[in-house]
C-alpha cells in the first residue's frame, strides 16, 4: 500500500476516530471472508473499526445498524449495502451526522457517499458467459441464480442473459432460483438435469453456495467428467473462494470469477481514511491500478479488477483466495 | 400453609369479598407484567456497557427501529387473542406498499395514480388480504395455518414477480413521512403506533366486541352461544390484521426508503416472538397489548444492545436468542403461571 | 294439557342426523306456558340433540321448531334465539380465561356510553351469586372453578337472561344436594312468576319433584308424553327402556357383612394433602367403602391422592402391604388400583380418539408381547366394553366425542376394570348415567367385590353409597363420622353438613 | 329407509360388530388420503407438461430431493401429535452435521476425528438439543413455541459463529454415503426415509408408545389419568425429533455435498407445509405418518413441476403457493372434515 498510517503507535484508543463497517450477510463465505479482512485492513489503513455489524439479509435491520453505529459517534463508515435502494435512508443520516461513508460491493441509488468500491456484478454475467460460450458451441446451458430480489444476483443473471443472447444465440439458457441457498440448487439441478441430460454448461453465480451442490448433482446423475474429457459439462462459477480454487487445480471446476473480498476491504478503508481527512475525489487512474469512473452524477466509483480464474492463472499470488 | 389459606379464600370468597377480591386481581396483572423485571434488567445492562445507550437518541431510535414491527405485532395479537393464526401478515408488509408504490411510480404500472390514492390502496390491499383470509378460514374452514402459509409463499411470489425482483424506491415523499416526519422529537410511526396500541387496548378492555374476542378465543362454542356473532368478528380481525400489517409496511417503506422485494421476509417469526414472549397465547383467548409492547420493545432493546455492546458480529445471533431464552424463564418465575 | 293454555315451544317431527347416527327421529314435543316440561331417556336417546335443536344452536334436519307459533329465528341470529331460550348445556358453555363475573355477563356487560363499568360488572355479578349462595370469588378466571361451581355459574347465568322458557339440561348432574334444593326453589319461585322450564335429569324423582309433565324418548323418538302424576316411577323407567321390570338396586344391608378378619387391601395412613388433613382408614378385601362429604370437604382429593393424580403433602398409603409412590399414576395401576376420575372431559377420556383406544389406554402395556397394541386386540377390549356395559355406539371405532355423556362415562368405568384392579376407586361414578346405566354400573361394583376386591367410591349421590358397607365422612378435611351399611339418610347429611340431627 | 338401517347399527353394537365396525372404520381413511387425489392431478399435469417428468429418473430424483425434508417432518409429526411444537429443527439440520465435520475435519476444531465418531455425534448433538428442549418444555413448563423459536435462533447463530460463517466441504466419504450411495436404484437415504416412515407409522397404530403419543396429545390430563408417563414421552419425543432432524442434516449435507453456514435456514416452514397438508393436526392428538408423508411428496413435486415447467423465475414461488393453496381445497373437499 502508498498511504502508511498518520495515527501514531497503535493503542491511542481514543472515542474519536472509530469507525463503523456493516456487512449484509454472514452465512456466504465470501462475506464471511471480508468480515475478516475488515479489522487488519482497517488497522493497516490507520482506522480504528469497531467490530462489524451484520445486516443479516434484513434491509430494515441495516439501516438500523447505520443509526446505531452513527448513535455511537463514529466518524466513517464503510457500508455493503443489500440493496441499491433500501440503503438511501442510511446514507441520509450519516450524510446529516457529516460522517463520511464508503460503500462497498454495491453502489447507492442516490445519497451520499464518498466512493464505491466494487467490483461491476455485470460484469461477472458476462464473463462468465463468454467463458462457457468460448468453450460450449451451443446446446443448453443453466444458470444457477441467487435470491431474485438481491442486485447482485440479479446484474449477473440480467447480463449472462443478455451476453448469451447477444454472443452466443446457439446456447439456450435454463434457470433455477436458488436464493443463495445449497439445497434449491442441488434440488434445481436435479431436476433439470434429469430432464435435460444434454446440458453443456453451468454458471452457478455464488460459488461459495452452489459449487458443492453442484458437484454432488452432477455425480449423482453420473455427468460429473474432469475438464478435458469430451462429457465434461462447462462448470463457471463466481465469488474465488479457496475452494473454487481447489476444485480448478482438481480439473472439476474450468473458471471463476473472483470477487475481490480482500479488496473490498483494503480499499474500503483506503477511501475512507481519505475521505475522513476531508479528501474529495475525482475520475480517473488510482495508485493500485483500478481507475475510478462517475457512474452516475455525483456517484465515484472505483471499479475494482474481477479477473477470471482459470487453471492458468489459478496459483496466481494476488488471488485472495490463495492467501487465506 | 398457603394451600390452606387459600382454599378458605375460595370456599367463603364472600365473608371478606373486598379482600379475596384484591388479592385475587393482581393475578392477570402481575402476568402482563412480566416481562418489565427483564427489561429493566436490560436497560441496567445497556446503561452500563455503553454511554450511548441511555441517550435520547440511542432510545429514540429503537423506538423508531421498532415501530413498524409492533404494528404487525399489534395486528398478529388480535388475531392470536380470537384464536386463530396468521402467517401472512409478513408478506402482506411487503405486496401493500409495492402495489400502492407500482401505481403510483413512475417506473410502475403507469398509472401514476396521487400518491394519496397510491397510499389508501396500500390500506384497501391490506383489507382485502385479510379478508381473503378470512373467508377460506372463516368461511370455508380452511386450517388457519396453512391458509396463511400458502398466502405468505404467494404474496411473497407476487411482490417478486410484480417487482421482477426489483428494489421500488422513487416513491413521493408521502410514502415516507410515516418514518421520516417527527412529532417532539419522535417519529409519527412511533407516535401511530403507540396510539394504536392504546386505543386497541382500551377496547380489547372496555368495549364488547374486544371482549368477544376474548370470548371467541377462549371457547368458540361458547362464545356463539352467547349471541356473539362468532363468524363476523373473527373474519372482521383478519380484515383489521391485514390493514395493520399493511400500515406497518408502510412504516418500513418509510424507515428504509425504498420497498425491497424481500421486504417483509422472516419477519413473522420476529412478530411471534414479540407476540408470545409478551404473553399472548397460541391457543387464543388471552394476552393483552400492554404485554405485547413490552415484547417489541424486548426485543428491540436487546438487538439494539448488542450492537452497542460490540459482541463479535458472528455471535451476536446467538446471544440474541440465548437473552430471549433467559427472559422468558425470568418471565416465568417472575410471572408465574407457565405460559401456553 | 287442557286447551286454551298457549304454547311455548312446539317442535314437530324434528330429526337430526350425525353421520351414520340417527340422534332423532321425527319428534314432536309440545311445552305448554308455565309449566316444568321433564325429558327423560338413556343415555344417548337425543335429548341433548332436541336441546340443540330448541335452543338454536344446530338446525333440524327434518321438521320445525316454532315459538308461541311463530317460526324459530334463523340459526344465525342469536340475538333473536336469546329472547326465546335460555339454556344451561350440558356440556361447559364458560370461557374459561375470563373471570366468573364476566362469564355471566357475557356479551351484555353493563356499559356507560359503549364503555363497559367494570365496578358494576363485578358488582352485579356478585349480587347474582349471592342470590344463589354461590361463594366464588367473581374475579377468579372461570376455568378453575370445580365442575360444581361453574355449573352453578352457568345456571345462574341462564336463568339472570329474562327469558320466559329456559331450558336446563342434567344440571343437577354435578350438585351436591344442596345445591340441587336451591336450585329447586328457585325454578318454583320462577315458574310461579311464569316462567316455562325444560328439565332434563337421570334422577327421575327430580323429575316428580319439580315437573308437571314429562316427555319419554327412546331410540331417537317419542315415546310418550303425559303428566307427571299420571306415571309411577316404575312406568317412567319402562317406557325409556322399553322393557317391563323395574330396577335392582344392591344395598349393602342386605348382604352379608366383610367378615371380620378380612385383610386390609388399602391403607391410607396419617394422608395429608389439598384440602384434607390427617386421615387414615383401611379398606378390606370384599369391602365396599364409600366416602361421603360436601363438595369442598376434600373428599374428592382424598381419592385422587390415592390413584396417585395428586400427591400428597404427608403420610403414606399401602397396597398390599407396599408403599405406594407419591404421585404416580403408574404406578398405583401397577399395584393394583383402577379409577374412574371426577372430570370425564377433563381426565377421562381422550375425545378425539375412538372408544377402542379409549378403552384400551391404561391396557396398553398388556396387550401384547414387546409393548405391541394392535388395533385388533384394541378393538377386541372395545367390543367387550360394549357389550358388556350396554354402551350405545355405532362401534368400538367410533370417535368418544360422539357418544352421549352417560355412555362416555360407562367407557370410563370400563377402562377402570380392563386393568382388573384389586381396588377400584370411584370418583362420581354414575354422573350423567341414565338409571338402568346406573343399575348396571353399581352392579358392575356388586361383582367386583364378589370377587373379593375393595372398592372406594366418592359420589355426590347417596344412592351411590348404598352398595357400600361402611360410609366415611369427611369434612372440611377431616373425618368426622362412620356410618355401617343400613344408615339412615337424615343420619349422613346431618354429618356431612355438620349439623346435629333431631 | 337408510335412517332405519343406520339406527339399527347404532343400536348395541355388540348385535353386529363387525358390520358397525366396517362402517366406521372409513372415515379416517378417507382423511389421510385426503391428498393422493392432489397428487394424481399433479402427476398427470406434470406427464402432460413435460415427458421427462414420470420417468423413473426424475421420479428417484423427486425422492431423492426430498428425503431430508421427509426425516425432519417425520420428527416434526411427532412432537406435533404429541401436542407440542419444535421449530428449532430446522437448526438441528445445520448444527448437528456441522459439530460433527468440524470434529473430524482438518480445518475444523482440530481433534481430527474418526468419521464414524463424528457421525455418532450429530446423533447425540440432535437428542442433546432435543432433550435440552424437552427439559424447558416439559419440566419447566415454557411455552413450546417459543422455547425452540429461541432455540433456533440460538442454533443458528452458534452454527455461523462456530463455523465464521465458512462453509464446511472436505468431510470424509462417509458423511455423503447417505445420500450418494445407492440401493437398487434408490439413495439409502430415500431407503432410510422410507423404512424409518414405515416404522414409526407401525408404532403409533400398533404399539402402546405410539398409541400413548396420541393419547398426550389429545387430552394429556386424560392420558395421565391413564397411566400414561406423560412426561417421559413428551420428553422422549423431542429427542426423538432432534435424532430425526440430525439425520435430516446430515442426508442434506451428502445431497449437497457441503455445509453451508445457513443450511435448514427456513425449512421449517416447508417441514410445517408438509405436516399440516399431510393432515397433521397443530392441535396435537391427530394425523398419520401415511398422511404426512404425502405432504412431503406433494411439495417436492409441485417444486419438481415448477423447475421441470420453467415457469418464469420470478413467478415460479406465486405459483407454488398457489398450488398448495387449491391442493388444501381440494383436500378439504374430498377429505371430509375441515382440518384443525
Ligand atoms: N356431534 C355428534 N356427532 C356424532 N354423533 C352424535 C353427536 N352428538 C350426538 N351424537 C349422537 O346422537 C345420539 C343422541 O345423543 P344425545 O346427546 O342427544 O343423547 P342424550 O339423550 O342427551 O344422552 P345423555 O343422556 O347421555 O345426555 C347419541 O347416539 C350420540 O352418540
Ligand atoms: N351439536 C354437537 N356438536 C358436536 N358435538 C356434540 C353436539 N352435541 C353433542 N355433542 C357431543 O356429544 C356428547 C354427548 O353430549 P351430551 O350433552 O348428551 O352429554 P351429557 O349430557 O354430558 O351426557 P349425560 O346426559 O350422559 O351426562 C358430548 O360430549 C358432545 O361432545
Ligand atoms: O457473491 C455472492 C453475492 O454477492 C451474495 O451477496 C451472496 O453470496 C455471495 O457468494
Ligand atoms: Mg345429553
Ligand atoms: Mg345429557
Amino acid at each position: 500500500g502508498s498511504t502508511k498510517d498518520t495515527a501514531g503507535g497503535g493503542g491511542g484508543g481514543g472515542g474519536d476516530g472509530k469507525i463503523g463497517a456493516t456487512v449484509p450477510l454472514l452465512t456466504s463465505p465470501f462475506w464471511q471472508a471480508y468480515n475478516n479482512y475488515v479489522p487488519g485492513m482497517a488497522k493497516e489503513a490507520g482506522l480504528d473499526a469497531l467490530p462489524t455489524v451484520n445486516a443479516d439479509n434484513d434491509t430494515q435491520k441495516q439501516i438500523t445498524d447505520i443509526n446505531n453505529l452513527l448513535n455511537q459517534g463514529v466518524k466513517g463508515l464503510v457500508v455493503t449495502p443489500l440493496d441499491s435502494a433500501a440503503i438511501v435512508a442510511g446514507l441520509n443520516q450519516a450524510e446529516r451526522k457529516g460522517v463520511p461513508v464508503v460503500s462497498v460491493d454495491v453502489a447507492p441509488e442516490s445519497g451520499k457517499v464518498a466512493m464505491v468500491v466494487r467490483a461491476d456484478n455485470k460484469a461477472y454475467g458476462t464473463k462468465a458467459c463468454d467463458v462457457i460460450g468460448e468453450r460450449v458451441p451451443e446446446g443448453k446451458v443453466i444458470q444457477i441464480m441467487g435470491d431474485l430480489a438481491s442486485v447482485n444476483g440479479r446484474d449477473r443473471s440480467e447480463a449472462f442473459r443478455a451476453c448469451v443472447k447477444e454472443k452466443y444465440p446457439k446456447l439456450t439458457v435454463l434457470e433455477i432460483p436458488a436464493d443463495w441457498q445449497a439445497e434449491k440448487a442441488a434440488s434445481g439441478l436435479e431436476g433439470l438435469l434429469t430432464a435435460n441430460p444434454d446440458v453443456k454448461g453451468i454458471y452457478m453465480q455464488a460459488g461459495g453456495v452452489y459449487l458443492a451442490p453442484t458437484l454432488q448433482a452432477l455425480e449423482r446423475k453420473n455427468l460429473k467428467f474432469p475438464v478435458g474429457d469430451p462429457k465434461h459439462i462447462v462448470l463457471v462459477s463466481n465469488d474465488g473462494i479457496p475452494q473454487e480454487l481447489d476444485a480448478i487445480r482438481a480439473g472439476e471446476l474450468d473458471a471463476t470469477v473472483s470477487q475481490p473480498a480482500d479488496d473490498y476491504a483494503k480499499y474500503g478503508m483506503y477511501w475512507l481514511k481519505k475521505a475522513m481527512a476531508g479528501e474529495t475525489f475525482s475520475e480517473g487512474p488510482t495508485d493500485h491500478g483500478s481507475t475510478v469512473v462517475e457512474t452516475m452524477p455525483g456517484i465515484l466509483e472505483d471499479q475494482l479488477p474481477a479477473p477470471v480464474v482459470t487453471k492458468e492463472n489459478v496459483d496466481d499470488e494476488a488471488l485472495w483466495g490463495n492467501s487465506l | 400453609m398457603t394451600e390452606v389459606q387459600s382454599r378458605e379464600r375460595r370456599v367463603h370468597g364472600t365473608d371478606r369479598p373486598e379482600r379475596a377480591f384484591r388479592g385475587m386481581g393482581r393475578l392477570p396483572r402481575l402476568r402482563e407484567l412480566a416481562l418489565v423485571p427483564a427489561l429493566v434488567v436490560l436497560l441496567i445492562i445497556g446503561a452500563i456497557v455503553n454511554d450511548s445507550f441511555l441517550t435520547t437518541g440511542n432510545l429514540i431510535s429503537i423506538l423508531g427501529a421498532s415501530a413498524a414491527l409492533a404494528l404487525v405485532v399489534l395486528g398478529e395479537s388480535l388475531v392470536l387473542i380470537s384464536g386463530k393464526f396468521d402467517l401472512s401478515l409478513e408478506s402482506t408488509v411487503g405486496i401493500a406498499p409495492a402495489i400502492g408504490a407500482l401505481l403510483v411510480i413512475p417506473s410502475g404500472f403507469g398509472t401514476e395514480w396521487h400518491a394519496a390514492a397510491g397510499i389508501a390502496t396500500i390500506l384497501l390491499v391490506g383489507a382485502v388480504i385479510g379478508a381473503f383470509n378470512g373467508f377460506l378460514i372463516v368461511k370455508l374452514k380452511l386450517n388457519a395455518f396453512i391458509v396463511t402459509l400458502a398466502m405468505l409463499i404467494v404474496l411473497r411470489g407476487l411482490l417478486v414477480g410484480a417487482t421482477e425482483g426489483k428494489t421500488l424506491f422513487d416513491m413521493p415523499e408521502a410514502f415516507f413521512t410515516l418514518a421520516t416526519a417527527t412529532f417532539i422529537g419522535l417519529p409519527i410511526s412511533v407516535w401511530l403506533a403507540l396510539v394504536l396500541f392504546a386505543v386497541t387496548g382500551f377496547v380489547l378492555r372496555y368495549h364488547r366486541v374486544g371482549r368477544s374476542l376474548y370470548a371467541i378465543g377462549g371457547n368458540r362454542e361458547a362464545a356463539r352461544a352467547a349471541g356473539i356473532n362468532v363468524d363476523r368478528i373473527s373474519g372482521l380481525v383478519f380484515v383489521v390484521a391485514g390493514v395493520l400489517a399493511a400500515i406497518g409496511g408502510l412504516v418500513l417503506t418509510g424507515y428504509v426508503g425504498a420497498i425491497n422485494a424481500n421486504q417483509g421476509d422472516g419477519m413473522i417469526f420476529t412478530v411471534f416472538a414479540a407476540a408470545v414472549i409478551g404473553g399472548i397465547s397460541l391457543d387464543g383467548g388471552r394476552g393483552t397489548m400492554f404485554g405485547a409492547l413490552t415484547g417489541v420493545l424486548l426485543l428491540a432493546v436487546v438487538e439494539n444492545l448488542l450492537t452497542l455492546a460490540q459482541v463479535p458480529s458472528f455471535w451476536i445471533q446467538a446471544v440474541y436468542g440465548a437473552i430471549i431464552l433467559v427472559s422468558l424463564m425470568l418471565a416465568r418465575f417472575t410471572g408465574g403461571k407457565p405460559q401456553t | 294439557m287442557s286447551g286454551g293454555v298457549e304454547t311455548v315451544v312446539e317442535a314437530l317431527g324434528v330429526g337430526k342426523r350425525y353421520g351414520p347416527t340417527v340422534a332423532l327421529a321425527d319428534v314432536s314435543l309440545t311445552v305448554e306456558a308455565g309449566e316444568s316440561h321433564a325429558l327423560v331417556g338413556r343415555n344417548g336417546a337425543g335429548k341433548s340433540t332436541l336441546v340443540s335443536l330448541l335452543t338454536g344452536l344446530s338446525k333440524p334436519d327434518t321438521g320445525t321448531v316454532t315459538f308461541g307459533g311463530e317460526p324459530a329465528p334463523p340459526i344465525g341470529d342469536r340475538e333473536a334465539w336469546r329472547t326465546k331460550v335460555a339454556c344451561v348445556y350440558q356440556h361447559s358453555t364458560v370461557i374459561p380465561h375470563l373471570t366468573v363475573a364476566e362469564n355471566l355477563f357475557i356479551n351484555r356487560q353493563p356499559t356507560r356510553r359503549g364503555v363497559i363499568s367494570w365496578s358494576r360488572l363485578r358488582k352485579d355479578s356478585r349480587e347474582l351469586l349471592d342470590s344463589w349462595h354461590v361463594d366464588v370469588d367473581v374475579d377468579l378466571p372461570a376455568g378453575e372453578l370445580s365442575v360444581e361451581d361453574r355449573q352453578l355459574v352457568e345456571i345462574a347465568r341462564a336463568l339472570s337472561y329474562g327469558a320466559r322458557f329456559i331450558v336446563l339440561d342434567e344440571p343437577t348432574a354435578q350438585l351436591d344436594s344442596d345445591a340441587i334444593g336451591r336450585l329447586f326453589v328457585r325454578m318454583r319461585e320462577l315458574q310461579d312468576a311464569g316462567v316455562t322450564f325444560l328439565f332434563i335429569s337421570h334422577h327421575l324423582q327430580e323429575v316428580h319433584e319439580v315437573c308437571q309433565a314429562v316427555t319419554v324418548l327412546r331410540d331417537a323418538r317419542h315415546v310418550v308424553t303425559a303428566p307427571v302424576a299420571d306415571l309411577t316411577r316404575a312406568q317412567l323407567i319402562d317406557a325409556m327402556t322399553g322393557e317391563t321390570g323395574g330396577l335392582t338396586v344392591t344395598d349393602a344391608a342386605e348382604r352379608d357383612a366383610v367378615a371380620a378378619d378380612a385383610e386390609d387391601v388399602l391403607t391410607v395412613a396419617g394422608l395429608s394433602g389439598d384440602a384434607f388433613t390427617d386421615i387414615s382408614f383401611g379398606l378390606r378385601r370384599g369391602e365396599v367403602l364409600g366416602i361421603a362429604g360436601s363438595n369442598a370437604s376434600g373428599k374428592h382429593q382424598i381419592a385422587e391422592t390415592i390413584y396417585g393424580l395428586r400427591a400428597p403433602v404427608r403420610g403414606v398409603v399401602t397396597m398390599n402391604g407396599r408403599p405406594l409412590p407419591h404421585g404416580d399414576v403408574k404406578a398405583a395401576l401397577r399395584a393394583g388400583i383402577g379409577c374412574v376420575p371426577r372430570d370425564r372431559h377433563h381426565q377421562g377420556l381422550v375425545l378425539g380418539m375412538s372408544i377402542a383406544d379409549n378403552a384400551a389406554m391404561s391396557v396398553l402395556d398388556r396387550m401384547g408381547p414387546g409393548g405391541l397394541a394392535a388395533p385388533g386386540a384394541r378393538t377386541a377390549v372395545a367390543t367387550k366394553a360394549i357389550a358388556d356395559y350396554d354402551i350405545v355406539a355405532a362401534g368400538p371405532l367410533q370417535q368418544a366425542d360422539a357418544l352421549s355423556g352417560g355412555n362416555q362415562q360407562k367407557i370410563v368405568l370400563a377402562r377402570a376394570l380392563g386393568s382388573d384392579p384389586d381396588v377400584l376407586v370411584l370418583i362420581n361414578p354414575t354422573a350423567g348415567v341414565d338409571v338402568k346405566s346406573k343399575e348396571a354400573l353399581l352392579g358392575q361394583v356388586e361383582r367386583v367385590r364378589a370377587e373379593g376386591k375393595a372398592v372406594l367410591i366418592v359420589s355426590d349421590e347417596l344412592d351411590d353409597l348404598r352398595p357400600c358397607d361402611r360410609v366415611l365422612v369427611l369434612r372440611a378435611g377431616d373425618l368426622v363420622a362412620e356410618h355401617e351399611a343400613g344408615w339412615s339418610v337424615g343420619d349422613l347429611v346431618a354429618d356431612i353438613e355438620g349439623v346435629t340431627h333431631d
